[in-house]
């Protein structure tokens, strides 16, 4: 009966990642990993001591309630940090497994060493990206951090020895420094490659749930386990070739935040318009190219951006095109989620290769709150953490509207030339705020 | 038994492998957030445990494994379904 | 180890599954071909039990079983690879 | 040593199949299977007792010789029917190690029971398949098979009960009667489902792997059994799938050979042309579709179809485009497979989806050896075999121009009501010899 249970269980998971593979099936995807885990929760309390019973629900009961209204409370542009966190938070249990499992135990064995070490470390790891992810760190001194972290990898060593004997303060120190170590390195990561981190830390939150399983035999979390942890390792790998990022590099190489200090302008370099000159050049273009960034999240633009588009195409019979790069955004596919939410058309929305070639052929390009990925210096700038990133080739276009709030730099903390190119208006403001009253001075103009 | 665990590593790798091959980037922050929930089912290492829980100790280091992997398992399908939930009016308007 | 057998199989399942899914209809006979040809792995059963084969009638039945599974897989890995050279040569050129 | 090269094997194979996805590493696919399948060789030879090996390695050298020199004989066209015998070469060695293991053993398990009946099963059935593809076989009569096979199944399992207690005349006579079963099953398959009986036949070769496996507790067998049975199952699917044939359909459904007598038609009844005609008709043509068939494997034409394709391309800027239909041939493929052999740019082929709107739009449509794929009947005649098929509606181009040697029917034995009408040019010849007729005209005129 167990193991019946246990086969169905990986079944459903199986099936439920199977189908995250398109947009048509992956809710019910979703659902059915619901249920898998809904029977494994159900089927889990049933077997325990009556006594425990309760305050295992109790427990269950209330990280679910926790969970949800975290869940609920997230804007849809503060999901890639709550997604970290929460990775984080499996790390945590199954590092809590492998500590409870050592009390009272006369040796530990290596396997659960390891479960110690991961567990936290990916608790901890989580919890760095969490906060840079939410903007609440920022670090500029990062040799320090990385030096320290080597000091805190060689005590973690060296503490996983004594941690050996059992004695319940060593196994907590060892599990101390196993978070640390996790914090530090984590922390000094540069910001553009979170993605990439928080599918490494996905994919060491699924080989904790092996280890775990190895410990208990359980043929279900070995299984399970594995399964997520091979899928992030591949999905860490598609992530840097999408970024053209080294995956050593992206964890050992220091940012340089001041690379952009060469490169300073003022508002006085730069050529300024209004929502009333990017609505005439729109409306009188046959070619109208919108490429959202991290900015069109933050403000909550979708759904004017979709207004926008709208009324170019129908009243104006324009060919609006959305170009996408794969890594605009906080998260892969952050910009997707978006636009659909805001009922754009997937029809509209094309990826970095298709829309490339079609820079040329447009008349205006619209871009709202991306910079990294648009920026040129990506091409030349060989200290910059975004050097041969792929970008969209909006400097080819004819107009290049961009609307941002400031000549501050993006994620990777880069200046960007194209701001400051004859042909480019700068519309300053808030992105919401500035495509909505474009959509006012488009839908007040006759055509 | 010893020999067919390395044979159930490696299969469940490349199934692992497979699933996500095909994924479109598009989808991967909700798939990384499902594969997120669906690693919590190491709460039932905890629940397990818990029956062979000695001391009070182990027993509320225990409990508070199984908080935290329910914090994970609720809220990671809890955003997965957000998330996913646009794709899916999408696609219902566009057929 | 039954629990973990019946892992395997379902598991190899998936794996047969996943791996077959994506095959344009173009190679569904070069991968019956190639699947085909690996199935005569099944020699190795043959091998296997001729240590253990004790009457002449036995050895002699493996024998042949061995001799029909090396047809198959001889044959089956060149038919595969005429069929499948075409294609490459006509990638080649392509490029 | 033993296990990880059994690991190490399996991953080869499973590599193998992966790369089989894409034809642009298929070769390499199908190379990394031969080193897999070296390593086992090799491996299997120097496990043996010594006083064996040498009989071992004559067996499999001469195997191996017959083997591929069967294939080399084969010509393109048979390679469907080469594919299916070879099938029940794997099959009967899973029978045959099943009976070897059952011999001086007082209780057969139902392991071996199964082994001895899908491995002979397999291979009689293969051996029908092969000679139902040669053509050397042809069968009016299924009823009567049918009743007999049903017959045979009977006996079959009554004898399974007497194999069981071991006696060695019992178990031949259930291999022979598993044998027999195969035979009279797959005999009056219809002819238009072999494919899909091949592949069905691949998947039982895969689990008589899978069942020697488990009887020898080996998990390399397992594994690989395992998989090649379910790809074999799912691709049994895609293809039912692709035929809009019902899996239980094409087993038991007789075939009605005599549906198209009340279509009776002599040559009086057609529009003969000649190649000049044909040339005249493509030369002066805005847009050709060239829909091959079975008939074009059989004369071996693609040479001269590409040359034909390349001079109306070139010399006359014709718009030249390839329909294949999913089972045009014999397996499934097989035009490409012959399409790539002479060299014709992939751009120019098309499947069915993307080209069935285009033959609206086509001037002349040059349908070489093909009828069953074009046959409107599939969308009318309900009692045929090819009822409900998708077909190339080949119907809507201006004008048709027919290559075949006589009004013979297709593999489905259905006349065809095309070669009838008025806008149809019957070219009656050998594909081959017409298409370098048609060739050596077009080189001669002047465009
Ligand atoms: N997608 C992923 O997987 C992922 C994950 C993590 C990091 N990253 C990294 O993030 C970057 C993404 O590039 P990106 O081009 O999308 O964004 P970006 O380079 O981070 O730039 C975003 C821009 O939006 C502007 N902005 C912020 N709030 C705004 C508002 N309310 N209204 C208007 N503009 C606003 C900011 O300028 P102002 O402050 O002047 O307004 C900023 O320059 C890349 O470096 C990428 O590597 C990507
Ligand atoms: N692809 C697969 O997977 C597969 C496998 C097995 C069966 N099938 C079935 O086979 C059929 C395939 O349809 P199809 O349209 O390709 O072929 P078809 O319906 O079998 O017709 C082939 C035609 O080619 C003509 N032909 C034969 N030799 C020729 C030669 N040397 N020169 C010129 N013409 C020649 C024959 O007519 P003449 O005798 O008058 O010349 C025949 O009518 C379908 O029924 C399909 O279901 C397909």
């Amino acid at each position: 009966m167990n193991n019946s249970l246990n086969i169905l269980i990986y079944i459903l998971f199986i099936l439920a990642i199977n189908r995250m593979s398109a947009t048509r099936t992956a809710y019910k995807g979703n659902i059915l990993a619901i249920i898998g885990m809904s029977i494994a929760l159900i089927w889990g309390l049933i077997n325990l001591k009556s006594e425990y019973q309760i305050y295992a629900a109790i427990s269950i009961l209330l990280g679910g309630t926790v969970g949800i209204i975290g869940s609920r409370r997230t804007t849809i542009s503060q999901l890639p940090q709550m997604v970290a966190l929460l990775n984080g938070f499996g790390g945590l249990a199954s590092g809590l497994i492998g500590i409870s499992e050592t009390i009272n135990i006369p040796y530990l064995n290596f396997l659960q060493i390891f479960i110690i070490f991961t567990g936290c470390l990916t608790f901890s790891g989580s919890v760095a990206g969490f906060f840079k992810l939410s903007g609440l760190i920022k670090i500029n001194d990062t040799e320090t951090i990385r030096s320290t972290s080597i000091i805190i990898l060689l005590l973690s060593i060296i503490s996983s020895f004594y941690a050996h004997n059992g004695e319940t303060e060593y196994i907590i120190g060892f599990a101390l420094l196993s978070a640390l170590l996790g914090f530090c390195f984590i922390l000094p990561i540069g910001g553009a490659d979170m993605p990439i981190i928080i599918s490494i830390l996905n994919s060491l939150s699924g080989w904790c749930t092996t280890l775990v399983g190895l410990s208990l035999q359980n043929n279900l979390l070995i299984i399970v386990g594995t399964l997520i942890g091979a899928s992030g390792s591949i999905l860490t790998y598609i992530m840097t070739k999408a970024m053209n990022r080294h995956l050593l590099k992206v964890l050992f190489t220091p940012i340089t935040t001041n690379q952009s200090s060469n490169y300073q302008h003022t508002e006085q370099d730069i050529h300024k318009g209004t929502p009333q000159d990017a609505a005439f050049l729109m409306e009188n273009a046959h070619k109208v190219i919108i490429v959202p960034g991290f900015g069109m999240a933050a403000s909550g633009a979708q759904q004017e951006l979709s207004n926008m588009a709208n009324i170019l195409i129908k009243k104006y019979k324009v060919d609006v095109k959305f170009g996408i790069h794969p890594v605009a955004g906080r998260m892969p596919g952050h910009m997707n989620v978006l636009l659909a939410e805001a009922d754009i058309s997937p029809e509209l929305i094309f990826g970095i290769n298709e829309i490339n070639p079609e820079f040329k052929t447009a008349d205006v390009v619209y871009v709202i709150g991306a910079n990294d990925t648009i920026n040129p210096l990506a091409k030349t700038q060989k200290d910059s953490t975004i050097y041969q990133m792929p970008i969209l080739e909006v400097e080819q276009t004819k107009r290049i509207l961009i609307v941002k709030r400031s000549l501050a730099p993006g994620y990777a903390g880069l200046d960007n030339p194209l701001f400051y190119e004859k042909k480019t208006l700068m519309l300053l403001g808030d992105g919401k705020k500035i495509t909505k009253e474009i959509v006012t001075q488009l839908e007040n103009d006759s055509n | 038994m010893e020999i067919y665990l390395i044979d159930i590593l490696i299969l469940s790798g490349f199934i692992g492998y497979f699933a996500i091959w095909n994924v479109t980037p598009l989808l991967h922050s909700p798939l990384m957030s499902v594969t997120n929930a669906i690693s919590g089912i190491v709460i039932l290492g905890a629940l397990e445990n818990l029956n062979f829980s000695s001391t009070p100790i182990t027993t509320i280091l225990l409990l508070i494994a199984i908080f935290f992997a329910s914090v994970n398992i609720f809220g990671g399908f809890h955003v997965s379904a957000r998330m996913l939930k646009m794709f899916k009016n999408k696609d219902k308007t566009n057929e």
